[in-house]
């Protein structure tokens, strides 16, 4: 019924995330992409082992002779997620410290290095 | 020691070093033909600055570093002013850069 | 200006890899998994875990894991090392 | 049924995220991004992967938000030092 | 941070707790029902946040002691984690030495450990150390907005330029 | 229990369990902590040594994480491995090796720099992770892992540049490599996910063999391809580098070079055991190519004009991996054809790989000297040096030796790889030898200035108190000249006993798939 659209809306979430780092001038919206683009990829990796009509991967639940659903994608994206969340708290930490310095969070005047 | 072969030719470690030593060697026995008589501590070794007082410190001896190469810099100028200009320092002109990039050439790939 | 080329080249690469994401194998059919349907039949008989997935992040993939758990002990040293009270040394 | 279940919380996933990009407001936006994440929470269960919904939904609408409001709150008072451009 | 209202504090008392039991409960249960040491790691995580946000960061910071997070925590999770996974090294590094295939004979001292074998081990330590972790993230970060926020800026260090 | 089996394992844990251990031992005190470094960053390399021994005594060693034994790639009956496969071939050791020397030099180093800061636990934890992360790219077998890596080395490094977070620049600098980089990293995992969807299969030698060239592929082949480019700081993607590398504390730094070799070698990797000849076009060889030329040319260009001295070092690294993005994607261009290959497309990768190793020594040991004159001066700008090699004649001889390598000055090292680089490519065209000739004067002219400035010349009255820096530094420093002058007097030796079979066991594809799945053994 739905076709492809779980993949379209990855794509369309990537696109949107990518587009929206150099939309925003603000640090922390930037770091709010970022935290898109990466949820983005996370549900490429659990859409990419979905099964139709699967159940869930634990025999527990799913009971005997079900087809499941690939559990490796979800085994990666739990990592990814960790993974994402510690990016996103040193970006923050970072960012933080680049308000205490700069006294501002826009992007084009955090500029000292250059050249 | 040995020879590298690069495939189109050799080249040996052991004959560089030897001409080395012998250009030290060389330099070494000129340098000793030189006048014998200087004296230290008097004005035979002072430095000679055009004639003018010699500063104290050494800061008003040298050319600063940034001043190097200001003919060729000057005489590059229009690319010197692009390149220079492209490294603006703007985090999100450093991660545009990358995404052209990545943009072209997944195109170039994908569509051609 | 420059803004702009670098607006329209994340579009172009959205738009490339929404296409390409619809090339990977059609959505809820990721035809024979040879890797999964080896954990999904032995994860249970050999370990005994009725949970798959914990099996998988525990003992099948176990190295990324302990990779992982870097990841996180790496984010608190480095928000610990940003944060730290350090002695002033005016 | 499913399928037509599932189509809405694609719809609204793209919404959130496109609402967490626009909003100028930062604390909307970080809101915003919360509900991005309940959402995604949803459909990684629509996809029958509840390990990977129980971990999106504490780590991404849960600690990830506090994380976002401490800096929106730390970088949100008074302009203090002469900031930007070269010293 | 200011404190909330009391309504908050006595409902954020009451449902931090039980976020502890929920957490505990799906770290030990992970390798039945959905969870394992990550997902219940971060709940746990969680009942710190709670309590900053409901009583504000001053007065939690000023009894939540942090070496307890850093040493009894993450440091012991950390550890268990890397022995528990150095231990199978007579076969190779990570091998699953505790593990018995279904319907295997389970005799002596075997029999009162969980079939899954170090899989049950390695998320309780997983568990115990993204909690740590987690809850020091929160509160180096809290502490950075009071570092921050004060009348004077804290002290800088001075470093290699002279 | 037959150690030498466990070696890739151990290789990984040591570092990773020191880390851990840190915060344990600095409650012990100041020297309880630093033995504690130390002694792990010597067990590393010298296990990294032994690894490399072995490598190349018995051909490539793979360890499989959590099997049965550690040799049973393929579970019985299946045709893929389901595990984690550390692959250890003879590429894979030599840029251990090269990495674990930088780290020992770097950590040595960094015993006496860093001891004015506070927070030392913590740098010590970063280091070794960052240790870690550099060794598990450079010999994991498996995608996935490839990226968790990926990720502890960077975020380990995050932590690292901004260390000294009371400096504004090294905030910001940080905070760049950090936005570019977890972009970058996103685009590896939807690289890793496109190849997972395709073959169903983590493993890099599984998936090389069963590789077909198709949409999915080249996607993934091009956001693996770009994301590790701008990783090692090829040319456009360039300017996350000089900011990081002139701002983390220098013991770092050190250690940063030999991260981006582990980005190359993965690059190298990617392109040569996975994707091979299934490569089909030219396109993306001729990609690589220009990104060496187009790093090597503007990377010195922008050199030449700077006078801080670390970040002149750092625009020079990007010129510097434009010569093994040029050698390497020579070799790549011309793999599928036997012949040229056997003519100079052998010769091309193998100055590549032999330049990768005598960069890291070279430019450690650049970037280390350059520390050094940073901390016994406090000054970073050129401009306010003058005459220090009265005052660190140690320090000036070995910063001579390094410049000397760098430009590739006739004995030295750098020119061995170098003129193996400007043969082969000359051979493609004249014009990538041009760039590359051109690239290396304007490289000598730059140090000539450096070490005028800085070393020669008149004193100046505000250096007067400057001494040489405490004998930790100078070994820290030593290591590496040490290894310099080695490779410089033996470079026939060095060639065919370290670069040469590194390089063959790049280029050969099948072994490298073989290894895994031919069995059992």
């Amino acid at each position: 019924m739905i076709g492809n659209a779980p993949f379209f809306v990855v794509g369309v979430l990537f696109m949107m995330a990518l587009v929206g780092i150099f939309m925003s001038r603000n640090l922390i919206k930037i770091a709010i992409a970022v935290t898109i683009l990466g949820s983005s990829v996370n549900l490429f990796l659990v859409s990419l082992g979905y099964r139709a009509g699967g159940s869930v991967p634990i025999h527990f639940l799913a009971g005997e002779g079900e087809v499941m659903v690939l559990p490796t994608p979800q085994a990666m994206t739990l990592t990814a997620i960790v993974i994402a969340l510690a990016v996103t708290a040193l970006l923050l930490s970072l960012i933080m410290h680049v308000w205490r310095h700069y006294g501002t969070i826009d992007v084009d005047e955090v500029r000292r290095l250059r050249g | 020691m040995g020879k590298v072969f690069t495939g189109f030719g050799y080249w040996d470690v052991g004959a560089w070093i030897i001409f080395f030593i012998v250009a030290a060697a060389y330099v070494l026995w000129l340098r000793y033909q030189g006048r014998q008589d200087y004296k230290k501590g008097t004005e035979q070794d002072e430095i000679y600055w055009s004639g003018n007082e010699t500063p104290e410190d050494g800061e008003g001896l040298t050319v600063p570093a940034s001043s190097a190469y200001w003919g060729f810099r000057k005489a590059l100028e229009p690319f010197y002013d692009r390149l220079v200009g492209m490294h603006t320092g703007v985090a999100s002109d450093i991660l545009g850069y990358y995404v052209v990039v990545v943009a072209f050439m997944a195109a170039i790939i994908l569509l051609v | 200006m420059k803004k702009y080329i670098f607006i329209v080249s994340a579009i172009v690469l959205g738009a490339l890899v929404c296409g390409a994401l619809d090339n990977v194998h059609p959505y809820g059919d990721p035809g024979t998994a040879l890797m999964d349907d080896y954990f999904l039949a032995n994860s249970y008989k050999s370990l005994s875990t009725q949970n798959i997935v914990t099996s998988i992040v525990f003992d099948y993939r176990g190295f990324d894991t302990i990779g992982e758990a870097a990841v996180l002990f790496t984010a608190v040293c480095a928000v610990g090392a940003l944060f730290r009270e350090g002695r002033g040394r005016r | 049924m499913n399928g037509f279940v599932q189509l809405i919380v694609l719809m609204l996933l793209l919404i959130s995220a496109f609402f967490a990009l626009w909003f100028k407001d930062l604390i909307s936006s970080v809101i915003s991004l919360a509900v991005f994440s309940l959402m995604a929470a949803l459909e990684f269960y629509m996809l029958q992967a509840p390990d990977v919904a129980i971990a999106e939904a504490a780590i991404g609408a849960g600690l990830s938000t506090a994380i976002y409001i401490i800096a929106v709150r730390a970088c949100s008072g008074v302009k203090r030092r002469q900031g930007g451009g070269p010293k | 941070m200011r404190p909330l209202s009391v309504v908050v504090r006595t409902g954020c008392d009451f449902f931090a707790w039980f976020m502890i039991v929920f957490g505990v409960n799906i770290v030990i249960h992970g390798y039945m029902t959905p969870g394992g040491g990550f997902q219940g790691g971060a709940i746990i995580a969680t009942f710190l946040a709670f309590l900053l946000v409901a009583y504000g960061g001053k007065k939690v910071l000023s009894w939540v002691n942090e070496k307890i997070y850093e040493f009894l925590f993450e440091e012991l999770g950390l550890i268990c984690f890397f022995v528990l996974a150095l231990l199978g090294i007579g076969n190779s590094f990570f091998y699953n030495f505790l593990a018995s295939p279904l319907g295997a004979e389970r005799t002596g001292i075997m029999s009162l450990i969980s079939p899954a074998g170090t899989t049950v081990f390695m998320s309780i330590a997983v568990g115990i150390e993204v909690t740590g972790a987690l809850s020091l993230v929160i509160i180096a970060m809290f502490r950075g907005i009071r570092q921050f926020a004060g009348p004077s800026l804290p002290e800088e260090e001075i470093g290699h330029d002279r | 229990m037959n150690w030498n089996e466990h070696l890739p394992a151990l290789l990984l844990a040591l570092p990773l369990l020191g880390a851990f251990l840190a915060p344990l031992c600095s409650l012990g005190g100041k020297t309880v902590r630093n033995a504690m470094f130390m002694a792990i960053s010597f067990l590393t390399l010298l296990v990294a040594f032994f690894l490399w021994r072995t490598v190349l005594a018995e051909g490539i060693q793979y360890y499989v994480m959590g099997g049965e034994g550690s040799r049973l790639s393929l579970p019985s009956g299946m045709a893929v491995p389901v595990r984690i496969i550390l692959e250890v071939d003879a590429l894979s050791a030599f840029m251990a090796l090269c990495g674990a020397i930088a780290s020992f030099a770097g950590a040595l180093f960094s015993l006496n720099y860093m001891s004015r800061f506070t927070g030392l636990s913590r740098f010590a934890s970063l280091y070794l992770l960052l240790t870690a992360g550099m060794l598990g790219m450079m010999i994991t077998g498996d995608i996935f892992n490839f990226f968790v890596f990926i990720e502890v080395s960077s975020i380990a490094s995050f932590g690292l540049i901004a260390f000294w977070r009371d400096r504004p620049a090294a905030v910001e600098a940080s905070f760049k490599y950090a936005l570019i980089s977890q972009v970058g990293s996103m685009f590896i995992l939807v690289a890793a996910g496109c190849l997972y969807g395709r073959y169903n299969m983590l493993n890099m030698a599984a998936i090389g063999s069963a590789l077909q060239m198709g949409t999915m592929e080249k996607l993934a082949l091009v956001f693996l391809v770009g994301s590790l480019a701008m990783k090692c700081g090829a040319f456009p993607m360039h300017m996350w580098l000089p900011d990081g590398y002139a701002e983390a504390p220098t013991g770092v730094t050190c250690l940063l070079v030999a991260v981006s070799q582990a980005s190359l070698y993965g690059l190298a990797r990617v392109c040569f055991s996975v994707y091979g000849i299934a490569i089909g076009s030219a396109f993306i060889p001729w990609m690589i190519i220009v990104f060496g030329l187009a790093s090597m040319f503007f990377g010195v260009a922008m050199a030449v004009v700077q006078h801080d001295m670390k970040r002149l070092i750092g625009y020079h690294s990007v010129s510097q991996v434009g010569y093994m993005l040029l050698g390497l994607g020579v070799g790549l261009l011309v793999l599928g054809d036997p012949r040229a290959m056997a003519e100079f497309g052998m010769t091309a990768v193998t100055g590549g790989l032999f330049h990768a190793f005598n960069y890291t020594m070279y430019k450690a040991l650049l970037f280390l000297a350059a520390g050094a004159v940073y901390y016994a001066t406090g000054k970073r700008d050129l401009n306010d040096m003058g005459g220090l090699a009265r005052k660190m004649p140690y320090t000036a001889v070995m910063f001579l030796i390094a410049s000397a390598a760098i430009s590739g000055l006739p004995p030295f090292n750098g020119f061995v790889s170098k003129l193996l680089i400007y043969e082969s490519s000359f051979a493609v065209h004249p014009f990538l030898a041009v760039v590359a000739l051109v690239t290396s004067v304007l490289t000598l002219a730059s140090f000539v200035k450096v070490f005028q400035t800085a070393f020669l010349g008149p004193e100046k009255g505000v250096l007067a108190g400057v001494r040489e820096v405490p004998p930790a530094m100078l070994a820290g420093m030593a290591v590496l000249t040490v290894v310099v002058l080695g490779l410089t007097l033996f470079p026939s030796w060095s060639l065919s006993n370290v670069a040469e079979p590194a390089a063959r066991a790049l280029v050969d594809q099948s072994g490298y798939i073989g290894a895994i799945m031919g069995g059992g053994m």
